[in-house]
């Protein structure tokens, strides 16, 4: 065997890649990359969204197949030919996203993939899942529907999946992007927990904190190429700080240290100016899988960032499509500039000013097979100068959206390129060109650098940053806390469908947001 | 379901596709139309030779009394009128995302009400206007019954293929009734409507035997082409069909859209049979069903919702049914050949689409 | 009118009822088990057409009615290949080979049908009942329900058969995942493209049986277009049965008694036109949507062709 | 000067019936007057006018329209394009060198039928099944009806159609019959293009409530090539007379000016013996078919749906 493997390779690898190469219609998305990954430890890949990190886990889990280069399981080159066969290669995917079967129990999905004839195994099942379930400190509902389970619950399920299956090889790809920052102190306790039994871990986020927290090697991706790696040896006689910042210069060449502490720049809002957005006793009825909204109030002035704390599933997302006016209220008031618009419609909230930029960018911010230039206007069909008479000026969309791709940076071959094909971040800025177009009064935000690289991340911020000096209100909802403390003026917290406090970014305002989540007064 | 609205994005340059690249793209999809029905005839010709029939023989026919002989010519555009209105109906429908599989029974209500209209309106107003008057009242008429699935499906979320596909079999039932118990001539022992003298129909087209239905037809397509593909309600319809979730959230109000796509393209099929009767027919006779809207599916399909595209692949299906037959009754072949050399076209066509979508990919990686 | 309808013919009408209720009950399980694994099959039309040609020139050719629904089967298994390999395999749209399969198969049925039958036109013989004890004595019910060919107790046990694979099996939950979420079945390691062959090869089976049962027991002979749409309303009643193999057997008699109720009527001399009677089915079912309003609930990836890794 | 004719019909010449009468009664016409006959067969229900067009652009002097959904389309192009057609169910659309009728009905014969069917019965009960009721298989059912009724008052009658647009619907022929023979019928007179053969199976297949056998009592054409000792009769038609007669008055020039029937005088009309019937019973049909040519018994033609089934139900008390 040895003739067969590469000089490259360490027999210590479970896995190794040689000179991988993917390429995609219009891109290199893996180009001639290296990697090892070795049991007892979590190797950390980084980059900017569209790096080619999920190309390289889909290569690693047989989705894909690679255009050159090879694999090597256990020193063997091997093609991994489907996910079928990762499986039995002990390679556990936990994908960016979410992989489980919403009509089915949390248990059915678990089972799927036994031989067809048989009758599910249930009980065999729930013995195995009790004893892992135990052992990694987490608890599931076996027998909930999948799409009754919030995304966090979800996302345990996706893992406890590849641990049941006996993974040797587990890979995370943004995991923690969907958990608290509590849920994220477990995943990453529970990772060190999994690499300490021996077990290899591949590790994918955006977060710089993590990836110096919990890894033991990094990796660094971009545009397709490996820029660079810390190995273990290195790793470990590094401190965070350290890390950080050759992280920062590997991913952007020389920076600043720690971009994401960047200080809040101290803006004054007028304490005396007439409040913009206006929201009082705002109720909107529980559904069969969502909790419903219970006397919500709050003011927002010119120029003012009002951050929403709260884990996720808290009625964060009600609040927002109940403010834009796509989810109905039972009662309560929204007042914009002092005019109710509680009784108007989405446009039509639109049109006086109010804006809201989801979070979910593919599922409802685009429509994925329409080109770029048309996705910057949406909410805008029919409005002059894009239609005139009802007729599109192709021309003037065009100009318009070559002037918006400059001015938001969006990275994409053409105006024409379908929307969907472009990276998240990319995505995630025609969303902020479109919201942020002229007009804007009062703009919500919900969650609006979730999954975004970390340059896209500081420039959203930025973004929202002018919006609000611009003289905007601007509602942020977020579940990074750090988010909220770097840019909002005050902070309420949000459980279980009300607002439970609000408190103002001062120098204790991360222990009294904190202790108001955990349902302690503040 | 989704359709692939965005045809072809191509260019890898910010700015507008060249001349040249619209004329070698367009030299393509002559190509990469004509090059598979070149090879369905050829498979279609080894079940003829099967038979015992020159294939060749078959195809000169096909061609001559379909195509090339003044006649034939003829008779194809004729033939093409209604199912350019279906087909402008399904492209509404089909790119708005709505599954309107009910074209068959608004098509024959819509030819029933021009059919009982028409004859008496012709009496009592001057003929121009009774034809504008009986296209109105098929076209309303097919938009009622297309009421029910729209409303279910805008408001109840119940899939239009189920309501659609079960209001076709009912609207043809009850067209049958209209037609045996309201609308029938006492004058004949047959059951039919009464017959639209030939003077009152819709004039033929210059000294030909073409009906300006025809040019209705065209109309018709073309326009909801551009309305589709160039305005504010068409771009609507589209962000509806390919992501409804998105139409909410961008404030479209979706329902009302539904119901106006549903009412378009059953309109749309009304007038489909009201240009076939005050056209061509004259009357509908009990038990009449052409069920055109079986071979104009797939055709807007291979189209991809394109106007213009399905008005080709509509001449195609006409100039196959005309000389078909036609062929078939020279070379003493059972007509029923045509259907099958209908289906061979369609099935290669497709493949020929889905492989030149690789071969293009494959370029481009 | 009591004269009229003696016990033998209401046990008739029912008999024809249930005769006419099976094949839509064979081509609706065979769809919604398509449905289920996320293929629109609009070709199950032309599977039937396969299956009831092939069907009768088995049966015919064999003398065995059983080989006869062996080579139907087949049939439609046959044509089922087809749309697997165009609509599963390479992902090609399932409403045009749907639609392109049913147009090419009434064609070619009634070109073999006018070269082979079309001077002797062959029917077989009486299918031979299976008479089930005691049941079959009951008046009415028994002669209506219990006196019928083995196939038909066959296919109404395909019902519950149906039914427990789709909630307790392993194949159950990979078809139901296959309709909702391909790719997660894919990265469970099962392959989505052979699971949705072997649920379109199933309907395949199911509705050429169909067909054979049709032109076999139904009518005793083969004409060209015999199934006159069943392959249709098998596609209703699998889209409205929602994922239950028991709705399908419910609709498929409602459907099978309406038509009985035609003759029924009729006899009686009640002067209705037969179209109204006809429509009396769809209308019901369509006034059952209008007051309970069921929400679809058809699966998520309907209609859409699965390619691994695509976005 | 008439050098071909042509015939067009909705189904294949294959059908024992209505199509397969037609064109082999006009290529006998053609036969015997020397003119070539083109056969344009299984154009279906829609729109024929491309296949009129190309036939009388081929050169044809007559186009005989061969089914009543052919009624419309068929004198239009007559106008439009000055050739002679003959159409069905249409008496009042004559035409001179342009349009003749030629409303064919057996009534006559179904008459007899319907005698023959009450003589023969044993349950006393004989049913009607169609297909489907246009004009000229209405009159036939009536006129059966009458038959039987006069042969016999206290013969049931029971009448059923299998359904809207059956006419390829063999199952539902099959069982509809079936459940006719299950009300007590053990003679069946039965109506209908592709379904027919399913009536006949169903005869074939079921027993009579009486446990004997059932018999078929067929129309239009002679099945007795097919018959498994099941057909008890058929009415009939001859339409060679009418296209000879049609020929002979295009080169007359009196085209358009009559109507051309069948009847049981020429024979062209007939009653179809069987093995199955009794000599006897033959013998006293043949004195009823002479009553009706000499017009002793008079039937009248019903053509109406509702006039049919009226007739049905006053029948069946
Ligand atoms: N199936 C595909 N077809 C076409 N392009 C693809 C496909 N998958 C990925 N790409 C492209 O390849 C590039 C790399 O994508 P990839 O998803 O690997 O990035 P990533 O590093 O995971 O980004 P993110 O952080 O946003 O998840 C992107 O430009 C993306 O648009
Ligand atoms: N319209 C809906 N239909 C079905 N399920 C829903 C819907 N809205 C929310 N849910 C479910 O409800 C739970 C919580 O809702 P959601 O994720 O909206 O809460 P949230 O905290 O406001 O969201 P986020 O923080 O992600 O913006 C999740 O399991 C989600 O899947
Ligand atoms: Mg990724
Ligand atoms: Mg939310």
């Amino acid at each position: 065997m040895s003739s067969l493997s590469s000089p490259l390779a360490d027999k210590r690898d479970i896995v190794a890649l040689e000179g991988v190469t993917k390429r995609f219609p219009g891109i290199v998305a893996n180009d001639g990359i290296d990697l090892s990954i070795r049991p007892g430890e979590v190797h950390v890949l980084l980059g900017e969204n569209g790096a080619g990190k999920s190309t390289l886990i889909g290569m690693l889990s047989g989705l894909q197949q690679p255009d050159e280069g090879r694999i090597l399981v256990d020193g063997k080159p091997t093609p991994i030919t489907s996910p079928r066969h990762a499986l039995a290669l002990g390679i556990g995917t936990v994908f960016q996203h979410m992989m489980l079967v919403p009509t089915l129990t949390v248990a059915e999905n678990l089972l799927l993939g036994g031989p067809w004839w048989q009758r599910p195994r249930t009980e065999e099942l729930e013995a195995r899942v009790a004893e892992i379930t135990r052992s990694l400190g987490i608890s599931v509902k076996l027998h909930a529907k999948v799409s009754e389970l919030s995304l966090g619950e979800q996302q345990q399920v996706e893992i406890l999946r590849a641990m049941v299956r006996n993974s040797r090889l587990l890979i995370l790809d943004e995991s923690t992007s969907m958990l608290t920052p509590k849920g994220i102190e477990e995943l990453g306790a529970l990772m060190r927990r999994l690499v300490g039994q021996g077990l290899a871990i591949v590790f994918i986020t955006h977060k710089l904190k993590e990836a110096a927290a919990f890894g033991d090697r990094i990796s660094v991706l971009k545009l397709g190429r490996k820029v660079g790696e810390i190995p273990p040896e290195r790793f470990r006689t590094l401190g965070e700080q350290e890390i950080i910042s050759e992280i920062v210069e590997l991913m952007f060449g020389k920076q600043k240290d720690d971009p994401e502490a960047a200080e809040r720049p101290t803006r004054t809002v007028r304490a005396d100016a007439a409040p913009l957005l206006q929201v009082a006793d705002l109720a909107v009825a529980p559904t069969e899988n969502a909790p419903g909204l219970s006397s919500i109030s709050f003011d927002i002035r010119p120029g003012e960032i009002l951050g929403v704390a709260g884990i996720d599933g808290n009625g964060q997302k009600q609040l927002a499509e109940a403010l834009a006016g796509q989810r109905a209220a039972t009662g309560g008031s929204v007042r914009l500039e002092g005019a109710a618009i509680e009784a108007l419609s989405v446009g039509e909230r639109r049109q006086r000013g109010l804006r809201y930029l989801t979070d979910d960018r593919l599922g409802e911010g685009t429509v994925g097979t329409f080109p770029v230039s048309i996705n910057f206007f949406l909410k805008q069909v029919g409005a002059s100068p894009f239609w005139r008479g009802g007729v599109e000026q192709r021309a003037e969309i065009d100009r318009r959206a070559a002037q918006l791709v400059r001015e938001y940076d969006v990275r994409t071959p053409s105006l024409k390129t379908p929307v969907a094909r472009l990276s998240g971040g990319n995505i995630q800025k025609v969303l902020l060109a479109r919201e942020l177009a002229e007009g804007a009064r009062a703009v919500i935000f919900n969650k609006p650098t979730y999954g975004l690289d970390l340059a896209n991340t500081l420039a959203s911020r930025q973004r929202i940053r002018d919006t609000a000096a611009r003289g905007l209100a601007v509602l942020l909802i977020s579940t990074d806390l750090e988010e909220l403390l770097s840019m909002c003026d005050r902070i309420a917290v949000i459980a279980n469908g009300s607002l439970v406090g609000t408190v103002a970014n001062a120098d204790d305002a991360r222990t009294k947001v904190g202790r108001l989540m955990i349902g302690l007064a503040a | 379901m989704s359709i692939d609205t965005a045809p072809g994005a191509s260019a890898n340059a910010l700015d507008a596709t060249s001349r040249v690249a619209t004329r070698r793209d367009i030299l393509h999809r002559l190509l990469m139309t004509l090059g598979p029905i070149l090879a369905a005839l050829i498979i279609a010709g080894c079940i003829l030779l099967a038979v015992g029939v020159d294939p060749l023989a078959y195809y000169g026919y096909v061609l001559e009394k379909g195509l090339f002989s003044p006649l034939g010519i003829q008779q194809t555009l004729t033939r093409m009128a209604p199912l350019l209105f279906l087909a402008a109906g399904l492209i509404v429908a089909f790119r708005a995302g709505m599954w309107n599989l009910g074209g068959d029974g608004q098509f024959l209500l819509g030819a029933v009400m021009a059919a009982a209209s028409a004859p008496v309106l012709v009496q009592v107003m001057p003929a121009w206007l009774a034809l504008i008057c009986a296209f109105l009242i098929s076209m309303v008429v097919a938009m009622a019954w297309s009421l029910l699935p729209a409303l279910l499906r805008a408001y109840q979320g119940v899939n239009e293929i189920i309501t659609t596909l079960m209001m076709t079999f009912l609207g043809t039932s009850l067209a049958n009734v209209l037609v045996k118990l309201v609308f029938r001539d006492p004058g004949t022992t047959v059951p039919q409507t009464r017959t639209l003298p030939v003077e009152d129909r819709l004039p033929r087209l210059f000294d030909t035997t073409i009906t300006s239905g025809l040019v209705l037809g065209l109309a018709a397509i073309i326009i909801v082409h551009l309305v589709m593909t160039r305005t504010a309600f068409g771009l609507k319809l589209r962000i509806v069909g390919a992501n409804p979730r998105a139409a909410v959230h961008a404030g479209l109000g979706v329902p009302g859209l539904t119901v106006a796509v549903f009412a378009i393209s059953a309109g749309l099929a009304g007038l489909a049979g009201a240009v076939d009767i005050i056209g061509v027919q004259g009357n509908v006779r009990a038990d009449w069903n052409p069920a055109y809207g079986l071979a104009v599916i797939p055709a807007v399909f291979l189209a991809r919702m394109n106007g213009f595209a399905a008005i080709g692949f509509v001449f195609l299906l006409s100039v196959l049914s005309i000389g078909g037959e036609s062929a078939a009754r020279r070379l003493g072949v059972p007509n029923h050949f045509t259907l099958v050399l209908v289906s061979i076209v369609l099935i290669v066509l497709a493949l020929a689409e889905y492989v030149d979508h690789r071969y293009n990919q494959s370029r481009k990686a | 009118m009591t004269g009229l309808f003696s016990e033998v013919f209401l046990g008739a009408l029912l008999f024809g009822a249930v005769t006419a209720a099976i094949p839509l009950l064979l081509a609706g399980l065979g769809e919604q088990m398509s449905e289920k694994a996320g293929v629109l099959n609009i070709g199950i039309e032309g599977m039937m057409l396969a299956g009831a040609y092939l069907g009768f020139v088995g049966a015919f050719y064999s003398g065995s009615l059983w080989l006869g629904f062996l080579t139907g089967a087949a049939g439609g298994v046959a044509v089922a290949l087809i749309m697997a390999l165009l609509c599963v395999r390479i992902g090609l749209n399932q409403i045009v080979i749907g639609i392109a399969l049913t147009l090419g198969l009434e064609g070619l049925t009634a070109l073999l049908h006018h070269f082979q039958f079309s001077r002797s036109y062959p029917r077989l013989p009486a299918a031979d009942a299976t008479v089930i004890p005691l049941l079959s004595n009951i008046p009415v019910i028994g002669p209506a329900f219990f006196k019928h060919h083995l196939i038909v107790y066959v296919a109404v046990a395909l019902v519950f058969a149906m039914g427990y694979v789709y909630r307790r099996t392993q194949l159950g939950l990979n078809l139901q995942a296959a309709g909702d979420k391909p790719a997660a079945l894919d990265v469970a390691g099962i392959d989505v493209i052979r699971t949705r062959t072997i649920a379109v090869l199933t309907t395949g089976a199911l509705a050429g049986l169909g067909g054979a049962y049709l032109a076999n027991v139904g009518a005793g002979l083969f004409i060209p277009f015999i199934t006159n749409g069943a392959g249709f309303l098998g596609i209703v009643l699998a889209m409205l049965a929602r994922g239950r193999p028991v709705w399908v057997l419910f609709g498929a008699l409602l459907f099978g008694v309406c038509l009985s109720l035609t003759t029924a009527m009729q006899v009686a001399g009640i002067n209705i036109p037969t179209d109204i009677i006809q429509m009396l089915p769809f209308l019901a079912v369509m006034i059952m949507l209008v007051l309970f309003g069921r929400r679809a609930s058809l699966p998520a990836a309907l209609g859409i062709p699965y390619e691994r890794g695509a976005r | 000067e008439v050098k071909s004719i042509a015939i067009l019909t909705p189904e294949e010449g294959t059908d024992y019936g209505w199509n397969q009468q037609g064109i082999d009664a006009a290529n006998a016409a053609g036969k015997a007057a020397g003119v070539e006959v083109v056969v344009a067969q299984g154009l279906g229900y829609g729109d024929v006018r491309p296949t009129l067009r190309e036939l009388a652009s081929d050169g044809a002097s007559l186009l005989i329209a061969h089914a009543s959904g052919y009624n419309t389309s068929a004198p239009e192009i007559a106008k439009e394009l000055k050739v002679p057609v003959a159409i069905v169910d249409t008496p009042n659309g004559l035409e001179k060198g342009l349009v003749a009728d030629y409303t064919l009905s057996g009534h006559q014969g179904a008459y007899l039928a319907g005698r023959l069917a009450a003589k023969m019965s044993r349950s006393k009960s004989v049913g009607i099944v169609v297909s489907g009721e246009p004009p000229s298989w209405n009159s036939q059912s009536a006129a059966f009806a009458q038959g039987v009724k006069a042969e016999n008052p206290d013969v049931k009658i029971t009448y059923a159609v299998i359904g809207p647009a059956a006419y390829s619907d063999a199952a539902g022929g099959k069982r509809v019959t079936e459940s006719v023979i299950a009300s007590g019928a053990d003679i069946i007179f039965g109506q209908g293009n592709g379904s027919s053969f399913g009536m006949l199976q169903a005869v074939e297949t079921t027993k009579a409530t009486d446990g004997g056998k059932v018999y078929f009592i067929d129309v239009i054409g002679d099945k007795s090539p097919i018959d498994k000792g099941f057909l008890l009769s058929s009415v009939v038609w001859n339409i060679e007379p009418v296209y000879a007669a049609m020929i002979a008055d295009i080169k007359a020039d009196t085209f358009g000016t009559k109507h051309y029937s069948i009847g049981l005088q020429d024979d062209s009309v007939k009653l179809l013996k069987t093995a199955a019937i009794p000599d006897k019973v033959w013998s006293e049909i043949q004195a009823v078919r002479d009553d009706v040519i000499s017009g002793k018994i008079k039937v009248d033609p019903v053509y109406d749906a509702a006039a049919v089934r009226a007739l049905m139900t006053s029948v069946a008390q």
